[in-house]
Parts: C-alpha cells; sequence; structure tokens
C-alpha cells in the first residue's frame, strides 16, 4: 500500500479537474474518489518514487514499504523548498535520520 | 473517478494534431531532442507525446543520483577510450563504434548544458565535477527531471501529457506521425508530423520480477516500470528493424527491493561477497578484470554463488564509516528515496551489516545494452522518417543518463535536417479509423465482458517468461526447446489478447501495454534463439551453447512483415573503428 | 538572451559614523571585497562628494546594480535616484540596506556579533541584488468613461463630478426618469429645502454637458473586460415616447383614459373611518399610464406604461402635436466601451409588512415613513399621531443594523407636522434616539415642542379600535408605567435595506457583499473601493447613509475612479509572473486570488488580468509548484535571500529566527520598534513581503533546511488584511508545514503566523524575545549543519 | 453574595438576559404582565443587574403563562419565557418563592406523579382549589359543572 493519504488533510487541491499527485503520478495511479480525496487505484502497481509525496501541498501522502518487503513502520518525508529539499528517516526502531541539501541551482 | 463509458466509437472525439516534429515520450532523451529541436529551428512546431506527465514521468522521475558518463579531458580521458571502455563492458561488442563515438563527441557540452539549466553537480577542489568511478559523477538529481522537462516546454515544445501511442502513422514505408489515446481525456489522438522521434524509454516488465508480490508490490522493479517498451513495438509492428534484443540487460540490485547498487559498489568501493565472506570478484573472477569485470559478470557471479551454496551474497557496506553511509544514503535519496525508506523498514544499520544482493529480471534498454531499433548515424532507423533515441535506439550501450541525453540530441538534429528536405502527406483517414478501432476495442468490449483482464494477461507472460526465457528464477538459464515453447506461448498470448477488456482508460492503457510487451517478448524470443552461443554469461546464458562461437562475433537483426507476422532473423557485420583489445577498457 | 554578469556596487552609508560606533566597518568592507562581482564597497559619510564617481562608474559600465546600505532621508533617496537615474541606471536595479531596522546598533549586543549580522543582512541584500532586472512599468490602453449604475442621489453627484473633470459618464438607471429615492422626499433638515431643488441643481449640469449619455429605463445586462477596458451592454427598456421629439406639453396626458391603480391596500370597511380615508386619499396617485418621467422629469420626456393601456387605444397618438408616441418601440440594446464603473444602486425601504406586528398593510392609517413624507405635503386633520422607531431595523428577525437615519427622519417630520398641525399630540416610541452630530438640535428642538411626547419603549401589537382609530399598548420603561393609546395615524420608521438593483448587479458583477447584502469594502482603508478592481461603489448601496454622507461618499468614488480613466492605465512592474512551464493548471491561484484576476487562457493556463491584479503577491504564496513570482521581488529572490543567513553566526546553540513582515504592519512594528529604542535581540532577521499571504511554503522549508531555527510570519489580525484573506490564507498554509513538522518529529512550533498590529511595536520584541526562549529549549534545528 | 450570584445566571439559562436592549416591547405585548407589578422586562432588568434573587422573587414569574408572546416579539431574540421557567426553578431551589403558596399547584401536581404516574384533572383541581381559600367559589363551582358535564375532567 505504498502511498498512504491523510483523508482529512487532502482537498483535492481544489482543482477543478486533478490533484497534483494525480497529474504527477508517472503511472496514471492516483485518483480522486467520490468525496474528492485522492487515492492510488492499484497499490500493487506502484514504483515508490514518491513524486506525489514531493508535489502533494498539504502533505497528505506518505509513502509506505509494502508489507511483505519492510516492517510495520518506517517513514520517509521530503519536505521541499524552492531549491533545496529535506528528507527526514525515521526507521522501525524510532531512529531519526534528516538529510538536507540543494536539489537546483549551482553548488559553491 | 470512473469515465463514462461510450456505447460507440462515434462518441470517442479524434484530435489530429499536424506538427514538423513528434516526439513520442517526453522523458530525458525526449526533452533534450525537442530542446535541440527548437534551438537549431525555432519556427518548427515541435510536440512531444508523453504517456505520464512530462515533471515526473520515466525512469527518471524519481531522480538520478549521478551521470555515470563523463569524460574528464583534465583527466586525459577522451571519447575514444570511454568507447573503448563500453566495448568492454558488453565483453568485447559487438557494438555500434560509429555511434558511440559521436555520442561521446557530444557528451561534455550536454552535461554542462544540464548544470546550467540549474542541476547541481557535485565539483572538487579544483572547480571540476567530481568522480565517482572513472567516468561518474555525482550530482543531486532529484529535480533532474522537472529541470529537463521545464527547458522543453521553455523552448516552445508543446506536450501532450497524459497520451499513450499505440502506433506509428504510416504512408507506404515512411513514417508521418503516431496514433495513440488520452489516458485522462478519453479522445484518439493523431498526430501528423513530418519526422517522427520514438524515445519511449525501454521494457521493463517482461519478466516477471524476483521482488514481485502479487497482492502488494507488484512494480518493485529496478527499472521504471511504466516503461513497458511501447517505443520498441509500434517499431516492431511497422517493420523497423531491431538489433541485439537478445543483449538483456541484468543488474545486480539490492536483494528484497531492486535498489541500485552501483552507487553502493562503484562510488563508495564497497565490494561483493558472499556468505563465507570471500570477495568473489578478486577470488574467483580475477581473470575477467575482478572488481572492475565487465557488467554481466559481477551480475552473473553472485548468482553463480547462490547456485553454487555460497549465498547470500552482499556488498560490504560494513567498511564504510557513518558519515559515509549518510552520504551513501543521499546519493540514494536523489535515485530511488525509498529504497532509504525500505532500509529504515528493516531497521538495517548498513554500516553494521552488508547490503544483501541479488540478480534483477531482465529488461530491454537500449541506453544500457545494445538492443533497440537499427539506427543510422543521424539516428533515423530502417523506417524512413522515424528516428530513435535514448533507450529504444540499439548497438550503442552504456548510454546512461547522459548518453541518451545527447543521443536525443542527435536525432533531433537528424530529424530537423531530413525535415527542411521533406512534405507532409496527406492524412490516410482508412489508416486513422481502423487504428482507433483496434486502439479502442478492449474498451469497447465493455467491463461485462467475459474475456481477460490486463492484469491476469501480464503475470501469465511475466511467469512464462521468467521460466522458459531465461529469467530471475531460472537464474537467467535457457535452451532451445525452452525458448521453443516460451514461442508458442506467447503466439497464443498474442492470439488472446482480442479477449482483453478494460474497465476504464486506465486499464485499457492497461491493455495496450500487455499487449506491447507481448510483442516485444517475441522479437526477443527469436533473438535469443538465433544466438546460439553464450557470449554474455548471466545476460544471455544458453545451457545448451555454452560457450562463444566466433561466427555469431555479429548484431542479430529482425523485422516484422507487417502483413504476415512473421519475424525474420539477419545478421550484420561488425565494424571495429577503435583498435586495440576488445575486452580491455 | 543575452545574459549581463550582475556587477555590484555596495555603498555603505554612515552618516555620522553612527554605524562605526556600533559594527566594525573595516571588518564588513574586507569581507564583501572578496566576494566575486562586487566592484565597489565602500563607506561614505558624506552623499555629494562621492556621487559623481559612482555615476561616472555606472556610466563607464564598472557596475550595472547598486544597493545602498544605511539610513537614509527620503530628500536623500530622491536625490541618489535622480542622479543616477539621469545616468541610465534603471529605477528598479537599486536595493536600500537598512541595518539599523534590523536591529543593528541596539545598545547591549556584542560588537562582534553585530558585526556578522550586519555582515549576513548585506549578504541578504546582495543575493536579491543580483537577481534584479531592470523593469519598466507597463502602459496599458485604457477607456477615459465611466459607467455609474443608478441615477439616484449619488449616481448624480458622481457623474457631475467626473463631467466636471471632462470625463466621459454613461448613466445608467432604470427608472423612466433619474432623482431616486430622494427626490421622492419632502423636504430636507436643516435648511428645510426641497430636495428636488438640489437634484435640479445637479440635472442643470447634466443637460448641459456633452461628456455625459444618460440611459433611462435601462439595465446593464453584461459586463466583461477588465479595468481600463469594460465591454458594457445594456439593454433600453422601450419607453413609447421619442425622446428626440416630445417635448413635455401634456396634451397627451389630458386625454389617456387609464389611471394607474395604485398599490393594493386594505380597504376593509372596519378600519375606515374620515381620517384613514384621508390618509389614503392624499397616498393616491392619478397618475395617468402616460405621464411624465418619474422620479424626477429628466429627461423631459413622457413614458407609457403600457400594461394599464387600454386595448387598441391610440388617444395619445392622436393628441400628441410632436408626433413623439411611438406605441410600437421595442426594447433596444447598446454597447460601450469604459474604463471603470461606478455603482450607485442605493437602497430599498424595508418590506414593512413583514414587520407584522404593527398591521401595516392590514390598516390604512399604518403607513411607512417614506409615504409620511407624501402625506406632509398636505396633511389632514390628525389629533393623536405614533411614531414607532425601529420598525424592523436592529432586530433579529428582520434587519440586525441600525438604518442610523430613521431617528433624525422621524423628528424631522415630527418638526414640519407640528407647523402644519400645531395642536397635533405626538408619541415617538423608541428603544434608543440616535441623532449623531449636529442632528442633536433637531432632538432638542423637538423635544422643546408642545405636545410631543416621546415613549421609552416599543409597542408589542397594534390593534383595530373603536371607530377606525388604532389601540396601541406600551410600556414606558422609564417609569414602568403602562400606556393605552388611541391613534389616529402610527408611522412605522422603516430601516434600509441594500436595493434590489444592488443584488442584480452583485450577481452580474460577482461582486462580494457583506452578510447584510450591502457592497463589501474595505471600510477604514479604501471604503469606496469594491473587491473587484475598477469596481467603486458609492452611496447607500454601501450601508445605510444619510444624503450628505452619499453625497461624500459619491465624490470619493469619483475620485477613486480617475486612475483609471487616464487613457492609459500605469502598472508598476510589481505584478506577479506566471512560469508557464513549472504551471500544472491546478488552478490554486484562480481559487484564492481575493480579486478573482485570473483567468483561463485558451491553453488552460491562468492568466493575470494585469488591470485587475493589486499586487499583493497572494499567488506566489499560495503556488504549490513555485511558479508565480513578483517581477521585482521573484520567489528566487526571496529564497537566495533566505539562504544568504548564516544560522550559526552566533553560535550552533543560539536559535536564529527568520521573519517574513507584511509591509502592512508588521513590518512598521519592527521598525518602529528599533526606532523607539527597544531592544530588539540580535537573533531575528526579517524580510519584507508585500502581504504575509505572498509567503510560500517552499520558502520556509527552505529557511528550514538551512539550518534557521525558527521562521515567524507575521501578518495583520484577522479581518484586517489589505488584500481581505493572505493572512487567512497564509495562516492555514503555515498550520499544514507544522503538522508537517510534527510527523518529521519536529517541533510544529518552529513555524508560527502570529498577527500583529502597526503600533505593536512591543509585542513585537516581546514575541521575538520570548520565542527565541521556546526555541532555545527546544534546541537547535536538527537540519543545522 | 454576588459571585454566587454570578456564578448561578452562568450555570443556569440567563446569560442571554444580557443582550436585551429593554425596548420593553415584552410588556407591551404580554397578556399578564397588567396583574403584576413587575414585567418581564423588569425581570430581565434584574438579571442585567445581578439581582438574581429579586428577579427570582417576582411574583410575575408565577403568573406567566408562557404564551411566548414576549419570546415572538422579541428583537434581540431572547427567550424570555424560558427564562421564566429557569427563574421558577431557582427560585424553588433556592427557596426564594413569594409567597410560598404559589407553589402548591406545583407540589400537587409532581406528587401526584410520584404516587400514581398519571394525572387526575378531578383531583388535581380539587387539591388546588382546597388548598388557599378560592378567590371565586361561586364561578368555580359553576366552572366545575360545567368542564365535568363536557367531560373535560377526567
Amino acid at each position: 500500500m505504498p502511498p498512504k493519504i491523510d483523508r482529512e488533510k487532502c482537498d483535492s487541491c481544489k482543482a477543478e479537474k486533478e490533484s497534483l499527485c494525480e497529474q504527477i503520478c508517472p503511472g496514471d495511479l492516483m485518483t480522486l474518489d467520490e468525496d474528492k480525496k485522492a487515492y492510488c487505484r492499484m497499490p500493487r502497481d506502484c514504483w515508490d518514487c514518491m513524486s506525489c509525496v514531493k508535489a502533494c501541498p498539504k502533505g497528505a501522502i506518505e509513502t509506505r514499504i509494502p508489507y511483505q518487503l519492510g516492517y510495520h513502520v518506517a517513514k520517509l518525508i521530503p519536505m521541499m523548498g524552492t531549491n533545496t529539499i529535506t528528507w527526514t528517516c525515521i526507521d522501525i526502531n524510532g531512529k531519526v535520520e534528516r538529510f538536507q541539501y540543494i536539489n537546483r541551482g549551482m553548488l559553491e | 473517478m470512473a469515465e463514462k463509458i461510450p456505447k460507440s466509437l462515434n462518441e470517442i472525439q479524434t484530435e489530429v494534431i499536424e506538427t514538423d516534429l513528434l516526439i513520442i515520450g517526453g522523458g530525458n532523451a525526449g526533452c533534450f531532442a525537442a530542446y535541440e529541436a527548437k534551438t537549431k529551428n525555432p519556427s518548427l512546431r515541435v510536440t512531444i507525446m508523453e504517456k505520464a506527465h512530462i515533471s515526473r514521468s520515466g525512469a527518471t522521475a524519481a531522480g538520478m543520483d549521478a551521470i555515470n558518463t563523463y569524460i574528464r579531458t583534465d583527466k586525459g580521458e577522451t571519447p575514444e577510450k570511454l568507447v573503448k571502455w563500453s566495448r568492454a563492458q558488453v565483453g568485447g561488442g559487438p557494438i555500434r563504434e560509429d555511434l558511440a563515438l559521436s555520442n561521446a563527441e557530444l557528451l561534455n557540452e550536454t552535461v554542462e548544458l544540464l548544470e546550467e539549466w540549474g542541476l547541481p553537480i557535485v565539483k572538487d577542489e579544483d572547480g571540476h565535477y567530481k568522480l565517482r568511478g572513472r567516468w561518474d559523477i555525482s550530482i543531486q538529481g532529484e529535480q533532474l527531471k522537472p529541470i529537463m522537462a521545464e527547458k522543453a516546454m521553455e523552448v516552445g515544445a508543446q506536450v501532450f501529457n497524459r497520451v499513450v501511442a499505440t502506433n506509428l502513422l504510416m504512408d507506404g514505408n515512411r513514417c508521418v506521425g503516431a496514433m495513440g489515446f488520452g489516458v485522462r481525456d478519453g479522445k484518439f489522438y493523431v498526430f501528423h508530423s513530418k519526422a517522427t522521434i520514438v524515445s519511449t524509454g525501454g521494457a521493463c516488465g517482461i519478466y516477471k520480477s524476483p521482488v514481485t508480490d502479487y497482492s502488494g508490490a507488484h512494480h518493485q522493479t529496478w527499472m521504471c516500470p511504466f516503461n513497458v517498451g511501447t517505443g520498441y513495438a509500434i517499431g516492431i509492428r511497422g517493420a523497423a528493424e531491431m538489433t541485439s534484443m537478445e543483449q538483456r540487460w541484468i543488474a545486480i540490485r539490492t536483494k528484497d527491493f531492486c535498489g541500485p547498487v552501483d552507487t553502493i559498489s562503484v562510488a563508495f568501493g564497497c565490494m561483493i561477497t558472499n556468505a563465507k565472506g570471500e570477495r568473489v570478484m578478486e577470488v574467483r573472477y580475477k581473470d575477467v578484470g575482478g572488481d572492475k569485470a565487465a557488467r554481466f559478470y559481477r551480475l552473473n557471479a553472485p548468482m553463480t554463488e547462490w547456485l553454487e551454496g555460497r549465498g547470500p551474497t552482499y556488498v560490504d557496506t560494513t567498511i564504510l564509516s557513518s558519515e559515509e553511509a549518510k552520504d551513501l544514503r543521499e546519493d540514494l535519496l536523489n535515485e530511488r528515496p525509498s529504497f532509504v525508506l525500505f532500509l529504515a523498514s528493516r531497521g538495517h544499520d548498513i554500516t553494521k551489516e552488508p547490503v544483501e544482493i541479488y540478480g534483477s529480471d531482465p529488461y530491454i534498454v537500449g541506453g544500457h545494452t545494445g538492443s533497440g531499433y537499427w539506427v543510422d548515424m543521424k539516428r533515423m532507423t530502417t523506417v524512413l522518417g522515424l528516428f530513435a533515441a535514448g533507450e529504444t535506439a540499439g548497438g550503442n550501450p552504456n548510454k546512461f543518463v547522459g548518453g541518451c541525453a545527447v543521443e536525443g540530441r542527435l536525432s533531433a538534429r537528424g530529424a530537423v535536417d531530413y525535415i527542411e528536405k521533406t512534405t507532409l502527406p496527406p492524412l490516410d483517414t482508412k489508416q486513422v479509423e481502423k487504428e482507433k478501432e483496434r486502439a479502442f476495442a478492449p474498451f469497447m468490449r465493455g467491463p461485462e465482458f467475459d474475456g481477460v483482464n490486463p492484469m491476469e494477461m501480464e503475470e501469465r507472460m511475466q511467469r512464462l517468461m521468467d521460466e522458459y526465457a531465461g529469467g530471475i528464477h531460472q537464474f537467467y538459464r535457457m535452451n532451445e526447446e525452452r525458448l521453443d515453447h516460451a514461442l508458442k506461448n506467447i503466439k497464443m498470448l498474442q492470439d488472446q489478447t482480442k479477449y482483453l477488456y478494460a474497465k476504464d482508460l486506465h486499464s485499457l492503457m492497461s491493455a495496450h501495454e500487455v499487449s506491447d510487451r507481448l510483442d516485444v517478448a517475441e522479437v526477443l524470443v527469436h533473438h535469443l534463439k538465433y544466438r546460439k552461443e553464450t557470449r554474455w554469461p548471466g545476460w544471455q546464458t544458453r545451457m545448451d551453447y555454452p560457450e562463444v562461437d566466433p561466427n555469431l562475433d555479429c548484431f542479430i537483426e529482425s523485422v516484422r512483415d507487417p502483413k504476415t507476422g512473421e519475424i525474420k532473423i539477419f545478421t550484420r557485420p561488425f565494424e571495429q573503428l577503435i583498435p586495440g583489445d576488445r575486452t580491455k577498457a | 538572451m543575452q545574459k549581463t554578469v550582475p556587477k555590484t556596487g555596495i555603498f555603505i552609508f554612515d552618516q555620522g559614523k553612527r554605524l562605526a560606533r556600533s559594527i566594525d566597518l573595516d571588518a564588513v568592507i574586507q569581507r564583501l571585497a572578496r566576494i566575486k562581482n562586487v566592484i565597489r564597497c565602500e563607506v561614505l559619510t558624506d552623499l555629494a562628494a562621492p556621487l559623481p564617481s559612482i555615476k561616472e562608474d555606472f556610466t563607464s559600465d564598472k557596475f550595472n546594480r547598486i544597493f545602498w546600505v544605511g539610513k537614509f532621508s527620503d530628500y536623500q533617496k530622491k536625490t541618489i535616484q535622480s542622479e543616477l537615474s539621469s545616468a541610465g541606471l534603471n529605477p528598479y536595479m537599486y536595493e536600500w540596506c537598512d541595518l539599523e531596522e534590523q536591529g543593528i546598533g541596539t545598545k547591549g549586543v556584542d560588537s562582534g556579533i553585530q558585526t556578522q549580522k550586519a555582515i549576513i543582512l548585506i549578504q541578504m541584500t546582495l543575493a536579491r541584488t543580483r537577481l534584479l532586472e531592470p523593469l519598466e512599468p507597463l502602459e496599458l490602453p485604457a477607456v477615459d468613461a465611466s459607467l455609474i449604475i443608478g441615477a439616484g442621489v449619488s449616481g448624480l453627484h458622481t457623474a457631475t463630478s467626473l463631467i466636471g473633470l471632462c470625463k466621459k459618464v454613461y448613466l445608467v438607471e432604470k427608472e423612466s426618469g433619474v432623482g431616486g429615492k430622494v427626490a421622492s422626499l419632502h423636504r430636507l433638515y436643516p435648511r428645510i429645502c426641497d430636495p428636488r431643488c438640489g437634484l435640479e441643481f445637479e440635472i442643470q449640469k447634466i443637460r448641459e454637458s456633452d461628456m455625459i449619455e444618460v440611459h433611462t429605463l435601462s439595465r446593464v445586462k453584461s459586463l466583461f473586460g477588465s479595468p481600463g477596458n469594460f465591454d458594457v451592454r445594456i439593454e433600453k427598456q422601450s419607453r413609447y415616447v421619442s425622446e428626440e421629439k416630445c417635448n413635455a406639453c401634456g396634451e397627451c396626458m389630458k386625454v389617456c383614459p387609464a389611471v394607474i391603480p395604485e398599490e393594493q391596500r386594505s380597504r376593509e370597511s372596519a378600519f375606515i373611518n374620515e381620517t384613514s380615508q384621508q390618509v389614503l386619499n392624499s397616498l393616491k396617485s392619478d397618475k395617468k399610464a402616460i405621464h411624465p418621467a418619474v422620479p424626477m422629469t429628466y429627461p423631459s420626456t413622457f413614458v407609457i406604461e403600457r400594461q394599464y393601456c387600454p386595448p387598441d387605444c391610440r388617444e395619445c397618438v392622436k393628441a400628441c402635436p410632436a408626433l413623439a408616441v411611438e406605441l410600437e418601440q421595442t426594447s433596444s440594446e447598446l454597447a460601450f466601451k469604459v474604463g471603470a464603473v461606478i455603482i450607485t444602486t442605493g437602497w430599498d425601504p424595508y418590506q414593512l409588512s413583514k414587520v407584522d406586528e404593527y398591521g401595516y398593510g392590514i390598516y390604512p392609517n399604518v403607513i411607512s415613513n417614506l409615504e409620511m413624507e407624501r402625506l406632509l405635503e398636505d396633511p389632514p386633520v390628525l389629533k393623536e399621531i405614533g411614531f414607532i422607531q425601529c420598525a424592523g431595523s436592529r432586530d433579529e428577525r428582520h434587519l440586525h443594523y441600525c438604518s442610523s437615519v430613521c431617528c433624525s427622519v422621524s423628528l424631522k417630520q415630527v418638526l414640519f407636522l407640528k407647523e402644519k398641525l400645531p395642536d397635533a399630540l405626538c408619541y415617538i416610541f423608541y428603544q434608543d434616539m440616535r441623532t449623531p452630530g449636529f442632528d442633536e438640535e433637531l432632538y432638542q428642538k423637538v423635544k422643546s415642542l408642545n405636545n410631543v411626547i416621546f415613549i421609552r419603549g416599543n409597542p408589542s401589537t397594534v390593534k383595530p379600535g373603536d371607530n377606525g382609530k388604532l389601540r396601541i399598548h406600551a410600556e414606558d420603561t422609564l417609569s414602568g408605567k403602562e400606556i393605552d393609546l388611541s391613534l389616529d395615524l402610527l408611522v412605522l420608521a422603516g430601516g434600509m435595506m441594500p436595493s434590489q438593483g444592488s443584488f442584480e448587479i452583485a450577481q452580474l458583477l460577482n461582486l462580494p457583499q457583506n452578510n447584510f447584502g450591502f457592497f463589501e469594502s474595505h471600510l477604514q482603508c479604501h471604503p469606496e473601493e469594491s473587491q473587484r478592481t475598477g469596481i467603486l461603489v458609492g452611496g447607500a448601496c454601501r450601508g445605510p447613509m444619510n444624503i450628505s454622507q452619499s453625497i461624500e461618499s459619491s465624490h470619493r468614488a469619483a475620485m477613486e475612479v480617475l486612475p483609471f480613466l487616464n487613457r492609459t492605465i500605469l502598472i508598476e512592474p510589481k505584478y506577479p509572473v506566471l512560469d508557464l512551464t513549472k504551471c500544472d493548471k491546478c488552478k490554486r491561484c484562480m481559487e484564492e486570488c481575493p480579486f478573482l484576476s485570473y483567468v483561463f487562457d485558451e491553453n488552460g493556463f491562468p492568466s493575470l488580468d494585469l488591470t485587475k491584479c493589486r499586487q499583493c503577491g497572494n499567488c506566489m504564496g499560495i503556488c504549490p509548484l513555485i511558479a508565480i513570482s513578483l517581477r521585482n521581488n521573484t520567489i528566487k529572490q526571496i529564497a537566495a535571500q533566505v539562504q544568504a543567513i548564516k544560522p550559526s553566526f552566533i553560535s550552533k546553540e543560539e536559535p536564529v529566527i527568520l521573519a517574513f513582515l507584511c509591509e502592512n504592519d508588521a513590518y512598521h512594528a519592527a521598525q518602529s520598534a528599533v526606532e523607539y529604542g527597544l531592544p530588539v535581540p540580535p537573533n531575528v532577521f526579517f524580510i519584507k513581503v508585500p502581504c504575509a499571504g505572498s509567503v510560500n511554503n517552499a520558502l520556509v522549508a527552505d529557511a528550514l533546511a538551512f539550518g534557521i531555527d525558527g521562521v515567524l510570519i507575521a501578518g495583520c489580525k484577522d479581518g484586517q488584511c489589505h488584500y481581505v484573506k493572505g493572512n487567512q490564507l497564509v495562516k492555514t498554509r503555515s498550520g499544514d508545514l507544522s503538522d508537517k513538522l510534527q510527523k518529521m518529529m519536529i517541533d510544529p512550533q518552529r513555524v508560527r503566523f502570529e498577527s500583529l498590529e502597526i503600533r505593536d511595536s512591543k509585542k513585537y520584541v516581546e514575541l521575538v524575545k520570548s520565542y527565541i526562549e521556546e526555541l532555545r529549549a527546544m534546541g537547535p534545528n536538527p537540519f543545522k549543519s | 453574595m454576588k459571585e454566587s450570584v454570578i456564578k448561578l445566571i452562568h450555570t443556569d439559562t440567563i446569560p442571554e438576559s444580557s443582550i436585551c436592549v429593554q425596548c420593553g416591547k415584552c410588556s407591551s405585548g404580554c397578556p399578564v404582565a397588567f396583574e403584576s407589578e413587575h414585567s418581564p422586562r423588569k425581570v430581565i432588568r434584574f438579571l442585567q443587574w445581578g439581582c438574581l434573587k429579586e428577579a427570582s422573587q417576582s411574583p410575575f414569574l408565577w403568573l406567566c403563562a408562557s404564551c411566548q408572546a414576549c419570546t415572538v416579539r422579541c428583537p434581540r431574540g431572547v427567550n424570555i419565557s424560558s427564562i421564566m421557567l429557569s427563574l421558577r426553578r431557582i427560585a424553588q431551589q433556592q427557596g426564594w418563592v413569594m409567597p410560598e403558596e404559589n407553589l402548591s399547584y406545583y407540589k400537587t401536581f409532581i406528587n401526584m406523579i410520584k404516587k400514581r404516574g398519571k394525572i387526575s384533572e378531578l383531583r388535581l383541581g380539587l387539591a388546588t382549589a382546597l388548598h388557599k381559600i378560592p378567590s371565586h367559589p361561586i364561578e368555580d363551582i359553576v366552572l366545575f359543572f360545567k368542564l365535568l358535564k363536557r367531560g373535560k375532567l377526567r
């Protein structure tokens, strides 16, 4: 069940047609349900590329490793800046690790 | 949300777009092709047909941590040396050295272009790009795809997102565009163009992945699972000549997640070990180069360890300091962020425990190996007006991100020249109507149809290929009889595509994906059958012909007869341009 | 596109060597001089002497952008600007960096830290200066005509103001004549003049002007376009009398057989007595089907209300000596272009029949205050008259607000009534008498009259009494006495509500109305600006007001409309620009623009209507794809500023705050904190933004990624935002980010939104101090490297 | 004293009384106010002052017929008749009922319910009538027979 959506937070991007996750998903997997909340139509087909997680302006999507492959529950949360990205990785033992770097522009 | 299923074909709107240059697939090569065509001739109408959304589509959707080919001239490297290295990586070829050289010459300029567009590239103290292997440079490429996409749009390419290509639009033996359908709007699209570049990426999902679990983790492949080989399939159906399809790309990947290993082994020097703690490559493969051996050796070695009872196999990350381990994961975050999540979900501290490795499922990816369209120096295929770039263009392995980008540019140059000399013939509406009917057939059968859903057929095909055409579960081994069995069943499956049904546009796309994969698989098996030798153990292991046959030191080619569907196999000779030992870098 | 290398000149102006007292300027200069492409960098203690050499360096292309560090008077700034622009420097290629407002020079702060902070501040400005581009204001062609909707007292005054300024005016009125409600009033206090006299004065100006077209019996049918260039289409109802030919001789009226029946009023015999019959008679109009324009006879053309004509009657046609009657006329449409629209649709009386306890419409001698105006012309003999105030106003069940004029109106009516009927006994039932300003004089005057009794307490119901009289029972709440009265006439002080026309226009133009239906505007700062640029609202359609207030309002509206009527509209190059290569058509900018400035273009992208945009930058703040930037304050510039902050400049443990301050109030609070000498801690850097709503979450994420410990976004209080809802939007957004931080196991308080008013300097300093304490307790930002 | 009063006011219904503007519409429309020296407006005014005891001791409370005329006419939307009911309860709890006999009807009513689980109108009427000296004994008796005849007393 790779992308896990916080239905409380999801506001379908207030979009007329497609939310940002729906627009961005390279596999055409994200879509909106009748309540205009995003969901992944085929969790088995997700590549875990995390494009939707990065795109979501409400921070409502999390990627989870399928249980068949990894234990419950580890989190990897990206936070996108204008030219930076930070990652917060929390492993199953609660160990937190953080990464931050520039993802656009010249490196000094 | 569920779409309304049209009752008849007449309800489906047909959109005809007339353009000068059509680019099928707005990935790395596609974006660069658009950029090059527009900078060469700004008045040209350039249209990109993209199955997903151009900002995050294809193999670089998640990002990229390195550009694997950059020529540090200050260290005495030259394009020739790069070609030599590339040749050695595929065991001495055959390889199209002419293509490889022209590619290598434009490589540095293209990488620098990327930096100018805003890609952060790591530099050393002297201000040069910092090497992490002989040719690899590190990038912070999380935004690689959006950067390229923005440039393509900035130069004025018109992008059609969410349009799936189903076939080429032909005018005799000339390609005059392509047709497809909108996976969001349900329209039928006809792109009528003077020239067409196909850059859809490679084919993933022809074989069953070792990480497959049908319920929740079907797409845990290393290659982007949304690249299904449509670019090859439309060419095969359009009677284009394919080369070297038997040179499958299989790489050693992290076990259970198909994460990248080169980042760990090449960039951080973590070597392959087995269950006994032996440095596998140094102990058993010294003669073919040890840890620097060609890629197929580095794949085959650990898998052989498993077979021979010395598995599991690892890359030894315990040599890393905690800072290095953090840097490593930062690189991984740029390419495959979920792999870092995977490690966290195992509670895996890589400095304490090594990372387990295993082979991946086989992919047909011409940016990595030599499979794909036979192209001339202008990157035109054997079909007039059809150009190929990136993973779809064959004969020139080890292109990777940089090389595919270059090829995008070269194909655009070829196409621009071609466009100047040509005019657009009138649209063949009969062909359009026929293709429209074919494209929407699974949809028109409706959700209640008593038939086969695309997912079932995909799983059947993947199991078949895995077991009979040398998949991971058979340790990539194959023999003539098994290949015959595979071929027979592929034919059956191809025939059964008439039972495919789609309940929505998404599954209509899946239906086309499985048909495309079948067409690629068929050609692939023919190629595998023809190479009655074992030239690249692992990539292509014939149990019935375990030795190299010097007579087969040539390219194996195929063309499918568009009328009978029969596949003709023939060879082309290898031409060595750069002298020296072909197996040495 | 050729890129010019950004070469910068930095000049630190230290008048009176004030900066040198708190920071080590040499160290600053040394640090700056090492930066690439900083061409000149020096300290000036005087402006006049070095200016020529700076000018010369610029002319000889040594640098192409300049920024000035220090405190400048407006005069000094203007001198510098005019000197340099005479040398050809684009006015958008400067930056000013005031170190002192950021807290440099605060007593008791270590000079080393101050120097470090000053260097960072200058580098921040440098980072943004590098990205400056020469800009030119846009001049968009505009039509110098305006449309005024509603020709009541407001509309007429607005129109005459504008024609006085030689601006073309289209005045559209739905009635057959101009004048509106005011024309139906009897007399006005205090000058006891007939309101028509004043209106006639305005009409005279209109008559004489050829800058105005008056369209009566007309409605606006559609309005498209944008400020400076609206396309208007109006529908003219047929008048059946030619405006060109009719000279209002009145022959037609003499022969017209049809009298327009008056409004249905109950004539139940039980309630009719002599007085009520007289009341009914005086309220009756003998209007024929063909009659002069109403309410005022301008245009001086008759009009036929065809629904009252007998079938096949052509008497008027025959009688007309000017051959002006055209019974076959049909309605027509008219289109024209205007630069701006002023809405003066006025008010409607509240329907008193809804206040059912007072029996309006049932008892003939219960009348409204508007009807009383007519009755006052020639009142019947009345002995006892009651006035009930707040009939419908200030009532939960009716109008929630005070209609503001009714108290004075009733007092005026009592005054005139007593003039005509000195012996009449008047009772005024009220809750509170509200006679603001000079109307107090009126109140006192009426109080001093004989036989005028003020009863503080409203009756609950009106019941029929003997002989057609009205029985009223009330409690005088001051004495607690119960009062029983039998009245000849009861006047209800009905309230004002938005006119029907206002609702129609609101719907047509998508114009926000407040809870009560009056047009929404920023009452303190721009009372006549609606929330749609180029559309102004004047007079009583904005809220209940008396005639003089209406006139004032309409004159203000006429002033405010002038910038749109200049033949060109000057757009400062601070507007947002959309990067189409990034835009994903998610449409959030369209959704959240407070002024509906975005429309879809033909490819489905949002496109900005520059003339509607008020350059608040809320779209820049909201865009999830960072695709929108204000032209001289791009998101890249702000990001560069954020990146230039060194979060460990004091020490690794000491928290550093980045504050985004709204330039309308929070910025001034921070600025005056320094001016008042309040001790601002050195830990805070602020960036001025046009509206708190323009702060994009990506910038906050950048700040946190670079290791800044806390991000403060300060904007207006709820409901005070100059751009309607920017503060609300950013509050929700930063809240989302806080939630995300929580998930990331980072204290959500590292991002916070606060409201600061312009005088909140002390609060600002306290806030910063307490935030620093909080952040110290949290420990350093985990992303701080 | 004052504090406890405020507490009482706020714990019970009555904060609403503060929004009253004392327009007097309730009193002028009240059908029973003429019987009492206090009008509903005055009761509310006591509450505005915080004089809960005075309000609760107002004889008006026991006259109020809960006809809702006041509530319907109130321009501020104060629910006057429910305030009156609340005050009755407070008065009873605090022992502020003036005069005590006002309670007799209610007590009889409650006791009857407690005892029998239902109301007999006949018994209730008799008990109430017998509790104090009737003011109009003859009319009451005539009314009694009229009601009985029509089956209105059970």
